[in-house]
């Protein structure tokens, strides 16, 4: 890791008045099932638009496929439903063309870790100012219920005896482990790392008001359960295993970020990793731009090869 | 003594101009390359007009090079067919490159290597390069320090410059400039040991000259400036002049240097570009560039297009303007990462699941290349969709002399935008217009809100599955492709060879443009009446051009570098034409010798009651 | 009352046979398809015959689903033309689905939810059905605790199948004795509840009925066993049954359930099956797998199938066997999943940078899915190369009677392995065979390493880039596209209709075999002369057989559910046949009278000139 | 992380006589260049397959596409030489098909970390019993010379004068970070992570064999300088970088193991983390079809829908 000089996030804000919540929401009302998770994630994320008085119309909300990643259609800003799994290319495609606009990435744990997995260590080495938030069910909710890498499923080893109507591509129990994504991006030295809980939707727009105003990629990891397709991984399940980061804990120290990340007695909910002085490729293109600035000619390129 | 020209194996005889064909083959990494640039600014530097054509082992390092370089006084339309002069510098070159040798040609060989076996129809000089070389640095031995001396490599590529230029009776003094530019930072000494390498190999072969015939190069008085470039180059400079932002791209051979070229130039055009973690990553940056309004490209090969067809999908369907360019290679799956070919048309046209709008060009020669970029990127504008620019490997890596582009004559497209009225009351990103084409309205502008999605939707974006509305929708946005052919298949394709009735009419696309021209042209002398198609729009396919120029043609031939015929599968989806089909995917250009054969057989043949054109099925 | 049988708007009567066609629409998630699963199992018991046909909303819940049941006494071929019975549960449920009903035909709806519009040419039933179901939960409030009344819905769907079942006349015991085996576990209350439930909704219906003719559904003696199957647990227990060893798949609509079906089976067969990380990884998983001795297959639908284009590739130039099923859904990009589409043709054939070969087979019917899997097996076996296994969206969620594979017939088919003296001296995986088709050693087979590669390469797998050698190879690997086609041709397609000279021939793939034998007996009832081929292998192309057909048709049908008409270009490509394109590509199947109407018009028009067979251009 | 009943890894070794080094090569000569790293990590691999006396009739190379994933053409074993970024996907495939053979997965930075980056995290979970060796070079060699994401390129905002023949995608010097490769999969609970250096080819030997007889995915991460396009991180470069693994670190220390991975004064040689309790994918499999064993038949299926 090398570090550079560093500036502050820049934020497109409302020059006018300031926004309240309600004024983010589009016309389209969102299509989730009565008490999916992610109803709880977008009013937290209302709540933090408003709080950092973002401009929804210089702020960008890009998404996969999945039942969470619905949400840029709710939201009253620019939005972008692409394809399953390609929220982070297209997401650093936007800051790097336009570093005037907000971008943040949405989407599913099985578009953010399984198909889209490979993005997210390279968008966390340009650590772009993005914020990528991930409605995390432990399961693909869109096509109903299969494993995701985040399940929590016994193994098949262990011999349980699996509902049937549950986790439909492993009936007699998993074959494979389960990842820590938050783990994961510590060591992606992602330069901001926090878990929410949509079931806390308070902390969870106090996380993404400062992932938002953090300068560089941010990953929020939000448990969002799907009470359809998910009866392990619930909000019961959760309230009992989830505790709120104690305040000691420094988010600079990547070794005990780290621990907290593996720790296997409960979920730390709350920031794990901070690191402020990563470079970020917005402003290293910034960079390279400002030093050739004025030697941009097409005369002169077209003469260097007669 | 007048220089031998050599076309398609004839010999003609001409006192002013020079048509030469010279091909070095070598092992890898041994200078070969080096060597054939030198020649190329050599014959540069006289005005001539210049040609290459190169192969490469996949490997790194080992392999045979060959580097085969036209001069001539004029336009250059190919590499040449028969080889006027082969350097062979080991065995293996000579064995695998040899037999492009014309019959009478001259071959210079390294004698220190091989010694080929004798032939009556061959003018043989022996050259031993490597002592030649090593005898040069000997002499200079007691005047440099040991470190130095050690460093120092045997001027073997110099040795062989001269004996090339005594050969082609070019004069040496543009070589003794050069030689004194580049190796001028080494020192006097260093300098002199290169010119009197030079002039050693210059004289080693004047001795064995005597009267034999020997090619000649004549120096040209140039009319104009003229670019030394090659096609991806040249493609860069189009992207950068048709007002691309962002470029993102994953190297692959043989379109790396576009990126290499691009991460150089564009950020000075406040440009920027971006090495992705993969294909996927690259097109998905560019879809995301250009949604925000910054146009944007990516340039990949085979291997990297086919990674890229789900999200080429996405953007005809949610309508995102990209150029995607594929320098096809040799092969499927990995194949012949280092050799040419054409065989990328069919996934162009029809990589996707289900169908949306998108639109393929094709480059024809380095000049063209540039052109037919800004339009690529113009059309991409203009309709809102994914253009695929097929560009491949002899003509990526091709160097050749064209005259700039003039830029007066450059004209840019921007996508249309919401005007200000419309944004102010409900502004619906995918209206159903006349052309399909709905104002695109771009992040920042107020009132523009929307979401673009590749999901089925309505006119406002949001998702909608009914029946009427799939097809509504999909109707909409195939107008637009109506729109492009209506507007711009005309002006598309362009026409060579005779006008009027004609016994062989030529349609084909992508580099081989300038070889079938050249075909043409040796076809015509023959009194063969012969005209020439070539398409630089294939999808939508310009169908109005192509049936004209079709119902003046009593037979169709359609050369194409690819295994099944792909272009004459497309002319067959759109038409009603029979063609003659010829195609190879080997790896390897076409020669002018090899479609002129092609040309006089369908000439010959007795088909009175062929016609090309036949009433459209109902 | 006489049964009233409905084709095409047409009304038979007949007192021994039934032909009903009901839909149900409503909420999704709100029962609609459980009630449809009902009546399925209700009319099978009666020894019926039945095709069903759903379509869902995108989201998970809310939105509109549609469940349309056909109900047959003898061969069902399709879900039917104009609905008999429409049962509509909500306002929108009729808005969006309603105008099937044919003339005359019956509506039940819930009146408790909305009232139609009155129309005469229609009967109407009202059911308040929440009502009702809500006073059954009433009746025994005082009989059941409190936390197990309120977890006890409203028998909403048990009224429903009393009135439907009393409105086509059937029985209601065996819908009693359903009731007692699904309720049995919650207790006699439940039970009586739901029984009541079942007898009111009849009653309700009964009392309306009066002298008004109502459709009638006689119960049939089966004959033999029949299975109740979607295609996709067909396309399942094929694959078990064709030996395949290996599953690798990513969850996508509509093909999850293959996967879920064989995580479930494979593993009492010896087998493996992973949920891989993404498509591509499963398609390599697969290829490692088969590379190791092991049958694997993958299934997607077309955002997936998207994906592997790359690696599809690897297989066909690497000739490594493997079946990729892809379950076509709507629309381009995300468009339409949960709608059905023939859209991926073009993909499956060319979706691949350069050429390497591979065929495509496509499922018609669910019976017939079974073989064609096992073929699709026995295709990739025999030949070494990728086979694409098309299915569709209505294909494979349709349920459908159908008799059970007679497995005697089952043939399978391994790869060519190397003999023992062949792995003894120089075994060479890629030897030029005659075929093609060259021995393939599996790992643990002394003497027969080799590296696979995707690379030309030579006889032995050793990296190669001559022209010679690239043509050699290529060629070889060809071969085995002609070889396929001249054993199997003949077999991998279907006739129906007409012997002879036929006034009209459809020629057509994928899951509208049974729409089109329908409209081929509908317009045989009119005395039009018409027949209809059906191809199981689209690539490579049976041309001898389709000629042949082609031969005794006045002029060709090709009717398909995509934009571009991709069969019948693909038909261009490889013939010379003028053909009659019919498509339209909106989500939703073909309806018998919609092709009845294109078979009419191509049999008045007069074309006497017309003939669909023309001479083969050059 | 589960925990499972745990079985030593299986191998299939030679049953006549012992194989010496050279017996595992194959007729094809390599073709990299003079001075390649990779030379040195095809003897090491050689060196290791003759200690663990592995039958090369049942052993399997997988290979992406790279100068490096050339090796497999060199060893007289099966080879798969696949497309770029994909070995782990096919190398698991071959491993659940054919748990009776040995596979070893072989590739370059690029094909590892970039383009088949996604893959890795999910290899680590499944745990099967590969061994997967890296040969990084920290450029793309088949290539000629762009920056992966392992390559030290300084950064743009530096300034640095760049020599225009060297790092070929960004002259004027990188905007993007580098990535920790060891870290990430100490984070993805890789079974066993280790790095070799293939100028220290009998460590590296041993490394193999370690890795090899590991029950479980091993990730062997190796230095293999490219002298032809990457001048930066040459051989001299690491000699004077790296170290031994001192004897004291616990590779099951999972925190240590991070923190050792993250050293930012050197580079660590040797093993760094094993989980030796981490279920496999291959012995779940196992179980399940144990489970179900006798009762697979064709014509019960088929009944089931009648
Ligand atoms: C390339 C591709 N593969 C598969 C799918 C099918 N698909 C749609 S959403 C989804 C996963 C949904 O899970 P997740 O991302 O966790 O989102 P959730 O629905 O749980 O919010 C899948 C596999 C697809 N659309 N595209
Ligand atoms: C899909 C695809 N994209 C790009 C390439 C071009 N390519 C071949 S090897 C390679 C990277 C080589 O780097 P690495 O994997 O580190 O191997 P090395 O050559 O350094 O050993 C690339 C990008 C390809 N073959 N396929
Ligand atoms: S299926 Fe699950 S994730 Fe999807 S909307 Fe319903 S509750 Fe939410
Ligand atoms: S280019 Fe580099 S990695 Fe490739 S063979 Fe040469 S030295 Fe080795
Ligand atoms: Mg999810
Ligand atoms: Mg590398």
């Amino acid at each position: 890791m090398q570090s550079a000089t560093i500036q502050p996030a820049q934020l497109a804000t409302n020059t006018t008045r300031p926004l309240a919540p309600r004024d983010y929401k589009s016309d389209l009302p969102p299509i989730w099932c009565p008490g999916c998770g992610d109803f709880g994630v977008l009013s937290a994320l209302f709540k933090a638009l408003s709080v950092c008085n973002l401009d929804p119309t210089r702020t960008g909300i890009v998404s996969g496929i999945g039942c969470s990643s619905r949400l840029p259609g709710f939201v009253a800003a620019y939005g972008f439903h692409g394809v399953h799994g390609r929220v982070l290319p297209v997401a650093t495609g936007i800051k790097s063309a336009r570093p005037d606009l907000n971008v943040i990435g949405v989407g599913g744990d099985g578009d953010g870790y399984s198909i889209g997995g490979g993005h997210l260590p390279h968008a966390a080495r340009r650590n772009p100012d993005i914020t990528y938030l991930i409605m995390n069910n432990n399961t693909y909710g869109l096509t109903k219920g299969q494993v995701s890498p985040t399940s929590m499923v016994p193994l098949a080893s262990v011999g349980a005896k699996m509902d049937p109507k549950r986790w439909k591509t492993t009936p007699y129990g998993n074959t494979e482990d389960f990842i820590n994504p938050i783990a994961m991006a510590i060591a992606y030295d992602c330069s901001f790392v926090a878990r929410g809980f949509s079931y806390k939707p308070n902390q969870l727009a106090d996380l993404l008001v400062e992932a938002i105003q953090h300068r560089g990629f941010a990953l929020v990891d939000v448990f969002s359960p799907c009470p359809t397709f998910n009866q392990d991984q619930t909000d019961e399940f959760y309230k009992h295993r989830t505790y709120d980061i104690p305040a000691e804990h420094d988010p600079t120290d990547r070794a005990a970020a780290f621990a907290l990340a593996c720790d296997t007695k409960g979920y730390p909910l709350g920031v794990l990793y901070k690191h402020t002085t990563k470079p970020s490729i917005i402003e290293e293109q910034a960079a390279v731009r400002e030093r050739l600035h004025g030697l941009g000619a097409m005369e002169e390129l077209i003469k260097r090869f007669e | 003594m007048p220089a031998r020209l050599s076309i398609s194996g004839e010999t003609m005889v001409s006192t002013t101009s020079t048509d030469v064909v010279l091909r070095l083959v070598g092992e890898s990494g041994e200078g070969t390359v080096t060597l054939g640039d030198v020649m190329v600014e050599m014959f540069t530097q006289m005005g001539l007009d210049i040609y290459t054509f190169q192969t490469f082992p996949a490997e790194i390092k080992g392999g045979t090079v060959m580097y085969q370089l036209r001069a001539r006084s004029g336009v250059t339309l190919s590499h040449g067919d028969g080889v006027d002069v082969l350097v062979a510098l080991n065995d293996e070159g000579f064995e695998l490159f040899g037999d492009g040798l014309r019959p009478g040609g001259t071959l210079l060989y390294n004698s220190d290597e091989f010694t080929p076996p004798p032939d009556s129809d061959r003018i043989d000089y022996a050259l031993p390069i490597t002592t030649l070389a090593k005898e040069r640095k000997e002499a200079i031995r007691h005047q440099l320090e040991g470190e130095i001396l050690k460093r120092l490599p045997a001027p073997v590529n110099t040795v062989g410059l001269g004996a090339l230029l005594r050969l082609v009776s070019a004069p040496l003094e543009p070589a003794e400039a050069y030689l004194k530019r580049v190796f001028g930072r080494k020192g006097d000494i260093v300098v002199g040991m290169n010119i009197e390498a030079l002039r050693t190999g210059a004289r080693y072969v004047d001795e064995q000259i005597g009267d034999r015939p020997t090619p000649r190069v004549y120096p040209v008085k140039q009319t104009g400036p003229r670019m030394m470039v090659t096609g991806n180059q040249m493609l860069s400079i189009g992207a950068i002049a048709a007002g691309m932002g962002f470029y993102a791209g994953y190297p692959i051979t043989p379109a790396s240097e576009i990126m290499e070229f691009l991460a150089k130039e564009l950020p000075a055009f406040g440009g920027n570009v971006i090495q992705a973690e993969d294909e996927i990553a690259a097109l998905g940056m560019c879809l995301g560039a250009s949604y925000a309004g910054v146009k944007s490209m990516t340039a990949t090969s085979g291997p990297g297009l086919s990674l890229m067809v789900e999200l080429m999908n996405l953007a005809g369907q949610a309508e995102i303007p990209v150029v995607i360019t594929d320098v096809q290679r040799g092969g499927a799956s990995t194949g012949l990462p280092t050799k040419t070919s054409q065989g990328d048309l069919n996934l162009a046209i029809y990589g996707m699941h289900n169908e949306s709008p998108r639109a393929v060009l094709a480059c024809s020669c380095v000049e063209d290349t540039f052109w037919t970029t800004v339009e690529a990127f113009n059309l991409a504008e203009e309709f809102q969709m994914p253009v695929i620019l097929l560009s491949d490997q002899s003509l990526a890596t091709r160097r050749s002399t064209v005259p700039p582009p003039d830029l007066t004559k450059l004209h840019l497209t921007n996508r249309r935008i919401p005007d200000p009225e419309e944004l102010q009351e409900g502004y619906l990103r995918y209206r159903d217009t006349e052309d399909g084409v709905s104002p695109m309205a771009i992040p920042g502008m107020a009132g523009g809100v929307y979401t673009s999605t590749g999901i089925e939707h309505d006119e406002q974006g949001d998702p909608g599955y009914t029946p009427e509305l799939a097809s509504k929708m999909k109707h909409k946005r195939f107008r637009k492709m109506e729109a492009l052919v209506a507007r711009h298949g005309r002006r598309l394709v362009r026409e060579w060879g005779d006008t009027g009735e004609v016994d062989v009419g030529i349609i084909a696309f992508g580099s081989s443009e300038g070889v079938i021209r050249e075909a043409t042209e040796m076809a015509q002398r023959e009194s063969i009446r012969v005209a020439h198609l070539h398409l630089r729009l294939l999808h939508p396919f310009p169908k109005e051009p192509v049936m004209e120029f079709a119902a003046r043609c009593r037979r169709i031939l359609v050369p194409e570098l690819n295994w099944s015929g792909q272009l004459a599968n497309w002319l067959r989806v759109n038409t009603d034409l029979v063609v003659e089909r010829y195609h190879r995917d080997d790896g390897i250009p076409f020669l002018p010798s090899e479609i002129l054969t092609h040309i006089r057989r369908l000439a010959d043949t007795d088909c009175s009651s062929a016609s090309a054109v036949r009433g459209q099925g109902a």
